[in-house]
């Protein structure tokens, strides 16, 4: 009886039927992480490659990854201090100083996004040394901002455990009481009200 | 504050966004689809995702506690009780806490509007303009005399205001009332103080520094005068040392959340009052070994033990406590004073005080101390005068009334008969926030913002030992369209125009408010001092206020009041019921707490019954009228019934029900509205010889009607009473 | 071949001259004949049954499966649990439920292995209630989570958060015991199933022909193949009974484990499987009475002398039951602990105190007073009663041992009653649901393993002993 | 208090890693039971209000709540004093091990006792478990502003450092955990220890009798535990080996 299904499946017709089921159930996974993955229309395409390579620091226009949990979005004071002085020309200037005339906030869409039930807070991060583009990636080859890997619970895990692991590159002297404080760092690194409450 | 903080629409990011993200937990980050207004221009103190926290004053009721209001990015997140504020010295009640859910409560009169008649709820919205426009036209269209301002318990900016404004324009001053007011029957503390010591004014028991409680009544844990002022104060008679801990005796014919927290409690019968007081007063002398003062020759301690249904005994072993401690404090208060003898109760207690010689003493009664910007202290109209205010607008009088802070339809007893008053009064403008009962019988509602989105000032009556004026300023830019009372009326003025608009020549609210301020720049003893205005009002509003760092409360002497003779009697009550009737204020949603609904859902401290009004009946009793928990009862007085579910409660005397006072609104939103019954229903306009509300004085009938209806309770009943009931 | 003689009926005089024609095992009939009996049955279906089967199915699709969206959608809050009560009726019903798919192995796998020949005509109907009962208790479990769309967590598969089910959990162990004891018995009644597969896809034609063979997989009653399938029940047979027990007694761990006056017990485990199989018995009866009353033919395999065999294992585990219940009490009794003492008064004397009685009644008074007779034990329909009384009494058995003492707890301020809300039309749903499954199953597997009962019959000789009758059976393996 | 109880450190297995054990003292002499401090745990935390019929349900959701019992009857009654009881952050948590999906855990850092919402899948075994009766379940999506009209505006207040739940979510008292990360990340910013008093919870922040200390309890320095090393304090049913995080200072005389 089964075998007898297999040698259906094994006819040119049935081979093609099984192509097609396969076919639509890939594309729909494809086509769902797409969508998952497509950067957000933003309110202005926004040329981070040109500010940094003109080389404005991450922390101008975000400063507040320095003090606190969030590192802002800038407002359009902010874009307006430089851009006041520079030709509105091309197709996205003209939307700014739209807004700054009809003294509009811009919507910007926020990308690099936890849920909210995860607390995430920049200014730990970044006393612990990591540069921005650990995290978000080369943005000086980005105009609109795309998380460069898959946010998750894993991701910032792996992170957490390999920062606090004793071997060489934390702890290049083996000395014990690094060991136990990068022991000590890694049981509340990985702690759950770490990042959730 | 940056009037230009754009309010940043949290409700997408918090609510429904969460709400999205909660779902999709499984399947990565979805809040990406949620949008979020940045600001235009953000100021420059204010940093994404860090608080910033305002100093200002809770308004919820008269006591002018300090507030730190936790804001982030123009949203008012959470209060927290200022540490300066000498009142309350960082604590807050629960009411405090929940000031918030005024502030974004959904029911809030959103726009100035007009109604088309009294009592209707279609209205049309208006703009500000014509709104200034309108009180304008009352304010110059009418005789002085046919204008008539009802006003809050809190003695704040906007009163001071008023009073010029009444003051320029030769009208009646204003009218200050409220229902906590009433239940406090602060005109009979004024005129007991008055009477005993020369001198009036609210006294001021110093809880913290005795070792010995007696509290006729006086429920200073919930709402009486400064109830955070007080529970600190409490704090400190019970634990401030550690080798001695104060003791505290409560009277009261039914226990309240203070009498819970005594050590003893004396449920004496409704209005024997005044003659237990004489009698212990007798006792204590005669265990003391004093020559027996006039004050308590007259006390007959076998009467009044049998007239208070309490043993000799007993009133002989707490006035040998009385005598042997060494700071004892007597307090009256609650219904103590709301029986028709109050003032011989307030008088007698404070002779039971003068006679242990603790008056103006640590530990004893002082005068509380006279707030800044004032003379002395001013108190609330007393229910002879709202009854003079009621038939003043009754004989048509008055063509205008402004109302605003106090909800009188609700508060007042209906025997009184206001709303029919007010159908005599041509135009009706209430500044009430919510749709109250009163901004319901009113021709407009010109809302008036929060209390967290004002400016201003409030004179603390008591609760500090130094002389407090508590500073507010707006923690987010008005959340709706409402505006200042006293921008609408300074507007009002200027567009009236006329000698009344060059008396108030202020710009605006601030203006005037600095004004004011202006006279204690050099004051001395200030917590704070300025060489100019500008940094004083900065000093002002960053500290929350200014006060003296002295102990300003008055210290008086007491020898007088052991000379006055008393002839004190039992209360006399109105009605042939078979009970005593106690209505309280309830101790969580206090008067005006109903539209909050954390509030409703806290549970009351002693019942623990939420969201409902409850009459509290004692177990035997419930048993002969054949009623049991939750069923509906009738109670019946000579001025009117109301009906309320019963709560068998364990802790009352058999011949008294009793009844929070807070729900029963027929308006006033969406929490508050159709929930519960109203005690000042049962009420008669009867008063005290201090013209204050008897509203302890009514004998109510009780008829089970048949029908039954669940209170909430937090409690679960099983566990509690009865056969399995545990302790 | 080994033969061997033990009497099938011995006992009094009267029973001896009993028509051995009453016995299923000698009331021999050609296999042909039998085998289109079934098969008869199982193709009849009148206007009766499309109605009852379809008043069953719009049952299930509201009470079950709308009332189940409705609660998805609007979280438990339309349930009646509350705090302390924060588990009412569905775990009930999982309890029950479980307990209900316990006698289907109880009877199919050590009546087996004990060689009782009376079990042979209705092991089928026992083991379809064994899967169709674990059906239930699964919904049950998952009509009582909070966030049914997660339960996905339970089971252990590598994801990108790292992280792992709580080994610890007695809810782990019991979702891990169900999963296993649901695949077992779905696998144990798949394997006899087999033989009357290929005997019905012999007789069917059409779309059942179809089914079968694919269901039948290709038996043909080869030697080797009834000699592998023998070995592989045998094998079954044997590894399902510890299984079976562990259940339960992992289900009593969800209650035992816990730090609760009541329910912190070590006498849990074996009451919980007596229990169970006091309520798996009954259903047995009643389903038995059901299929004999309504099918066509049936009167033929399932006789008296099964619902005595029945009657006699209900008031034995009914005894059983007895026993470990008194022992429940004795303990907490003995142990002397506060709460303990104000619990058993509660249910005693507490609000709910007919519960209590109506349980004792159900489950040990009514079989006590009736099983004794052998003669009402012979009646099927009394017996369907006395079954479905003792199942009331079980449930409310577990009704008691859950909500009702889940309202007592150390924290006597919170102690408060439960009144279930939606948790009544999903009971309804769910036994609707079991039914429905019966129906459905009646009229596409034969219920009655026919190759059983002949190879019964086959077995079965009588002899003459003097002037006795003795039955005597040769075992075929 | 059993010298053996005193604290967590001193059971028989201390935490490995604990670097600092958070801890608070009730004084129920102090306590009014003016309920202060459930609203300011509400308006913190963002505990939903449920309505009258769900509260009188035993389905509020308030984190604390305040007991009070009676001892005798008329005219010589008692109420007992008042006791808020909220999560006892047990040592010994009995919710932790019965939890199959590790939402209710342990934290092996600072011996607290979490529930992480977003792990939750409701089966509710914690809260039986639970012999305080401290966890409180989301029984209706009672923070949804689409379900619930009036929370358009009032959402406006829920604090952002605190998850907004949903229905079928178990949730307890956290200590104010996001006032403890908060102060500990403000404490490694200025590069220093949390000092004593820098963390309090909003119901010790609001308490107007001061009846609610918190801080370290493993450091002898400490307010907090000056405060529970007295003979006044016991803990909630210390019978069952749970070691609360919470004592209890005798009310009355």
């Amino acid at each position: 009886m089964i075998k007898k299904f297999f040698n259906m499946l094994n006819q040119p017709l049935g081979r093609i039927g099984v192509f097609i089921v396969a076919l639509v159930v890939l594309s729909g996974v494809v086509w769902g992480i797409a969508q998952a993955q497509k950067p957000p229309e933003q309110p202005i395409q926004f040329p981070h490659n040109l500010h940094v390579r003109l080389g404005i620091q991450c922390l101008y226009c975000h400063p507040g990854a320095l003090r606190g949990p969030s590192p802002g979005i800038p407002t359009e004071t902010k874009c307006w201090g430089c851009h006041r002085q520079i030709a509105i020309q091309g197709t996205e200037l003209p939307k700014l100083a739209a807004y700054v005339k009809n003294n509009q906030p811009i919507d910007w869409v926020p990308v690099a996004q936890v849920p909210d039930f995860v607390h995430f807070v920049h200014r730990p991060h970044i006393a612990a040394g990591l540069n921005c583009e650990d995290c978000h990636g080369d943005v000086s080859n980005m105009t609109v901002y795309q998380n460069p890997q898959v946010i998750n619970m894993g991701w910032c895990l792996n992170c957490h455990r390999a920062k606090t692991e004793n071997n060489p590159q934390n702890n290049p002297t083996s000395d014990p009481a690094v060991a136990a404080k990068l022991e000590a760092l890694r049981v509340k690194l990985t702690d759950c009200s770490t990042c959730h409450y | 504050m940056d009037k230009k903080i754009s309010r940043r629409d949290f409700l997408k990011v918090a609510g429904v966004g969460a709400a999205t993200t909660a779902v999709l937990t499984g399947c990565g980050p979805a809040s990406r689809l949620v949008t979020r207004e940045p600001y235009t221009k953000m100021p420059e103190y204010t940093y994404n995702g860090l608080s910033t926290y305002y100093a200002t004053t809770c308004r919820e009721c008269s006591a002018g506690c300090g507030l730190i209001v936790r804001t982030m990015q123009g949203r008012a997140l959470k209060t927290e009780g200022n540490q300066n504020n000498p009142v309350n010295l960082g604590k807050t009640c629960a009411r405090g806490q929940t000031t918030l859910e005024g502030l974004y409560n959904p029911d809030r009169v959103t726009d100035p509007i007009r109604r088309d008649s009294r009592g209707s709820t279609i209205v049309k919205k208006m703009d500000w303009d014509s709104a200034i426009q309108v009180v304008a036209d009352a304010l110059s269209k009418n005789r002085p005399d046919e204008i008539a301002f009802l006003m809050g318990l809190a003695p704040d900016h906007l009163f001071d205001l008023v009073t010029d404004l009444t003051k320029a324009a030769g009208a009646a001053a204003p009218v200050r009332f409220g229902a906590l007011g009433m239940f406090e029957a602060r005109a009979t503390l004024v005129q007991a103080a008055n009477d005993m010591f020369g001198q009036a004014g609210l006294p001021f028991f110093d809880i913290g520094n005795a070792d010995l409680v007696f509290s006729f009544g006086a429920n200073f844990l919930e709402t009486w005068l400064s109830p955070v002022a007080q529970t600190r104060e409490y704090s400190q008679l019970r634990r401030s040392n550690p080798n001695r801990r104060g003791y505290f005796v409560q009277f009261e014919s039914r226990m309240s959340q203070t009498g819970a927290k005594a050590d003893e409690w004396i449920p004496a019968k409704p209005g024997s009052e005044a003659l237990v007081v004489l009698a212990i007063g007798r006792l204590v002398a005669e265990a003391n070994n004093i020559t027996l003062p006039t004050a308590f020759s007259n006390a007959d301690v076998n009467a009044a033990a049998a007239a208070a249904d309490v043993s000799v005994d007993t009133l002989k072993h707490l006035a040998s406590l009385f005598a042997s401690a060494g700071h004892p404090l007597a307090i009256p208060g609650g219904a103590a004073l709301g029986g028709s003898n109050g003032l011989q109760v307030a008088d007698a207690v404070l002779a039971l005080n003068a006679l242990v010689g603790n008056v103006g003493k640590a530990g004893g009664v002082f005068l509380s101390p006279v707030a800044p910007l004032t003379d002395a202290y001013h108190r609330p109209a007393n229910l002879k005068e709202m009854s003079d205010f009621v038939d003043l607008l009754k004989s048509g009088k008055i063509k205008v009334l402004f109302v605003h802070g106090v909800n009188p339809v609700f508060e007042l007893p209906k025997s009184l008969g206001l709303e029919d008053a007010m159908s005599k009064v041509l135009q009706i403008i209430s500044f009430s926030s919510f749709p109250d009962e009163t901004a319901l019988q009113s021709d407009y509602v010109f809302p008036d913002h929060h209390g967290l989105e004002s400016w201003g000032y409030q004179k603390v009556a008591t609760g500090s030992s130094s002389s407090v004026l508590s500073g507010a300023q707006p923690v987010i830019v008005p959340f709706f369209n409402t505006k200042a009372t006293a921008d609408v009326l300074l507007a009002a003025v200027q567009k009236a125009g006329g000698a009344l608009a060059s008396a108030l020549k202020f710009k605006d609210e601030l203006e005037y408010i600095q004004s004011k301020l202006s006279s204690l720049i050099s004051e001395p003893d200030g917590f704070f001092s300025a060489p100019e205005i500008n940094t004083f009002t900065a000093f002002f509003q960053q500290y929350g206020g200014w006060w003296k760092t002295t102990d300003n409360r008055v210290a008086l002497s007491g020898s007088d009041a052991l000379n006055k003779t008393f002839n004190a009697s039992a209360a006399q009550f109105n009605g042939d019921g078979d009970f005593f009737l106690l209505p309280f204020v309830a101790p969580v949603i206090a008067e005006a707490g109903a539209n909050k609904p954390h509030l409703q859902e806290t549970a009351d401290p002693t019942t623990t019954v939420m969201w409902n009004t409850w009459v509290e009946i004692n177990p035997d009793t419930a048993r002969q009228l054949g009623v049991q928990n939750d069923d509906v009862v009738s109670i019946t007085s000579s001025a009117g019934t109301v009906e309320a579910s019963v709560y068998l409660y364990p802790a009352i005397r058999p011949d008294t029900i009793a009844m929070p006072f807070g729900q029963g609104h027929t308006a006033y939103g969406q929490f508050a509205q159709g929930r519960g019954a109203n005690p000042a229903d049962l009420l008669s306009n009867s008063t005290n010889e201090a013209g204050d509300l008897a509203f302890a004085s009514m004998k109510v009938s009780v008829k089970k009607i048949g029908k039954k209806r669940q209170l909430s309770r937090l409690e679960g009943v099983l566990g509690i009473y009865g056969k399995f009931g545990q302790q | 071949m080994s033969a061997l003689t033990k009497p099938l009926f011995a006992g009094s005089k009267a029973e001896e001259q009993e028509d051995p024609k009453e016995h299923l095992m000698h009331d021999r009939m050609p296999r042909g004949e039998m085998n289109s009996m079934m098969l008869d049955s199982m193709h009849s279906t009148t206007w009766k049954y499309w109605t009852v089967t379809g008043v069953l199915a719009a049952i299930v699709a509201t009470c079950l499966f709308y009332a189940w969206y409705y609660l998805i959608m609007n979280g438990l809050g339309v349930a009646g649990v509350n705090r302390p009560v924060y588990w009412g009726i569905f775990l009930v019903e999982v309890v029950f439920w479980i307990g209900i798919s316990h006698a289907g192995t109880f009877i199919s796998a050590i009546l087996r292995v004990l060689k009782v020949e009376g079990r042979r005509p209705f092991t089928r109907a026992a083991e379809l209630m064994t899967t169709f009962g674990l059906v239930q208790a699964g919904i049950s479990v998952f009509l009582h989570m909070g966030r049914v769309w997660l339960s996905y967590w339970l089971i252990p598969i590598p994801n990108e958060r790292g992280l792992w089910p709580d080994f610890h959990s007695p809810l782990m162990w019991d979702f891990m015991a169900i999963n296993t004891y649901l695949l077992c018995s779905t696998m144990y009644l798949f394997l006899p199933l087999i033989p009357d597969l290929a005997m019905a896809r012999d007789r069917a034609t059409g779309w059942r022909k179809t089914l079968y063979k694919i269901l039948a997989i290709g038996f043909r009653g080869t030697e080797g193949e009834w000699k592998n399938l023998k070995t592989a029940m045998n094998i079954f047979a044997f590894a399902i009974i510890p299984v079976m027990f562990s259940v339960h007694t992992i289900v009593s761990w969800d209650f035992a484990m816990a730090t609760r006056p009541g329910w912190s017990s070590t006498v849990f485990g074996p009451y919980f499987v007596i229990g169970a199989l006091h309520s798996g018995m009954a259903a047995v009866a009643i389903v038995l009475f059901l299929i004999r009353s309504t099918m066509k033919n049936m009167k033929y395999f399932l006789r008296p002398e099964h619902f005595e065999l029945l009657g006699m294992l209900m008031l034995l585990v009914s005894m059983a039951w007895a026993y470990f219940y008194f022992n429940d009490y004795l303990v907490p009794w003995y142990g002397g602990d506060k709460w303990e003492k104000i619990l058993t008064n509660f249910i005693q004397t507490g609000p709910e105190w007919y519960l209590w009685y109506l349980m004792l009644f159900c489950n040990v008074v009514v079989p006590w007073a009736i099983l004794w007779n052998r003669k009402w034990r012979r009646i099927p329909w009394l017996l369907a009663i006395v079954g479905f009384l003792i199942n009331v009494g079980m449930w409310l058995e577990r009704f008691i041992i859950i909500p009702e003492t889940l309202t007592i707890n150390r924290m006597p301020f919170t102690w408060r009653l439960y009144v279930p809300a939606i948790e009544i039309a999903l009971t309804i749903g769910n036994f609707a649901f079991f039914f429905l499954l019966y129906m459905l199953a009646s009229r596409l597997i034969p219920l009655i393993p026919v190759w059983e009962v002949q190879e019964g019959q086959e077995s079965h000789v009588l002899r003459k002993i003097g002037k006795a009758r003795i039955s005597a059976v040769s075992e075929i393996d | 208090m059993p010298k053996e109880l005193q604290s967590p450190m001193d059971s028989a297995n201390p935490a490995q890693d604990v670097q600092g054990i958070w801890g608070m003292t009730i004084d129920q002499d102090l306590c009014t039971g003016c309920q202060a401090c459930v609203a300011a745990c509400s308006m913190e935390n963002n505990v939903p209000f449920v309505g009258e019929v769900d509260a009188g349900y035993g389905r509020s959701m308030q984190w604390i709540r305040i007991e009070r019992f009676w001892q005798g009857s008329y005219p010589n009654i008692k109420a007992t004093p008042y006791q808020p009881v909220m999560c006892q952050n047990c040592h010994n948590a009995p919710c932790e091990p019965v939890c199959p999906v590790f939402a209710s855990v342990h934290s092996a850092s600072e011996d607290l006792n979490l529930q992480v919402y977003n792990r939750c899948v409701g089966t509710r075994y914690c809260a039986n478990n639970c012999p305080y009766q401290a966890r409180v379940f989301n029984w209706r999506d009672y923070m949804d502003p689409r379900q619930r009209p009036e929370l358009v505006t009032l959402s406006n207040h829920w604090n952002p450092d605190v998850t907004v739940r949903r229905r079928g979510i178990m949730e307890k008292c956290t200590f104010c955990i996001q006032r403890i990360r908060h102060a500990e990340d403000t404490a490694a910013s200025e590069n220093r220890d949390i000092r004593d008093g820098e963390v309090v919870p909003a119901c010790a922040q609001a308490c107007p009798a001061s009846a609610i200390t918190f801080g370290r309890i493993n450091d002898p320095a400490t307010k907090v535990s000056q405060a529970a090393d007295t003979s006044r304090g016991s803990h909630l049913l210390e019978e069952l080996g749970t070691i609360p995080h919470v004592t209890y200072l005798a009310g009355g005389a």
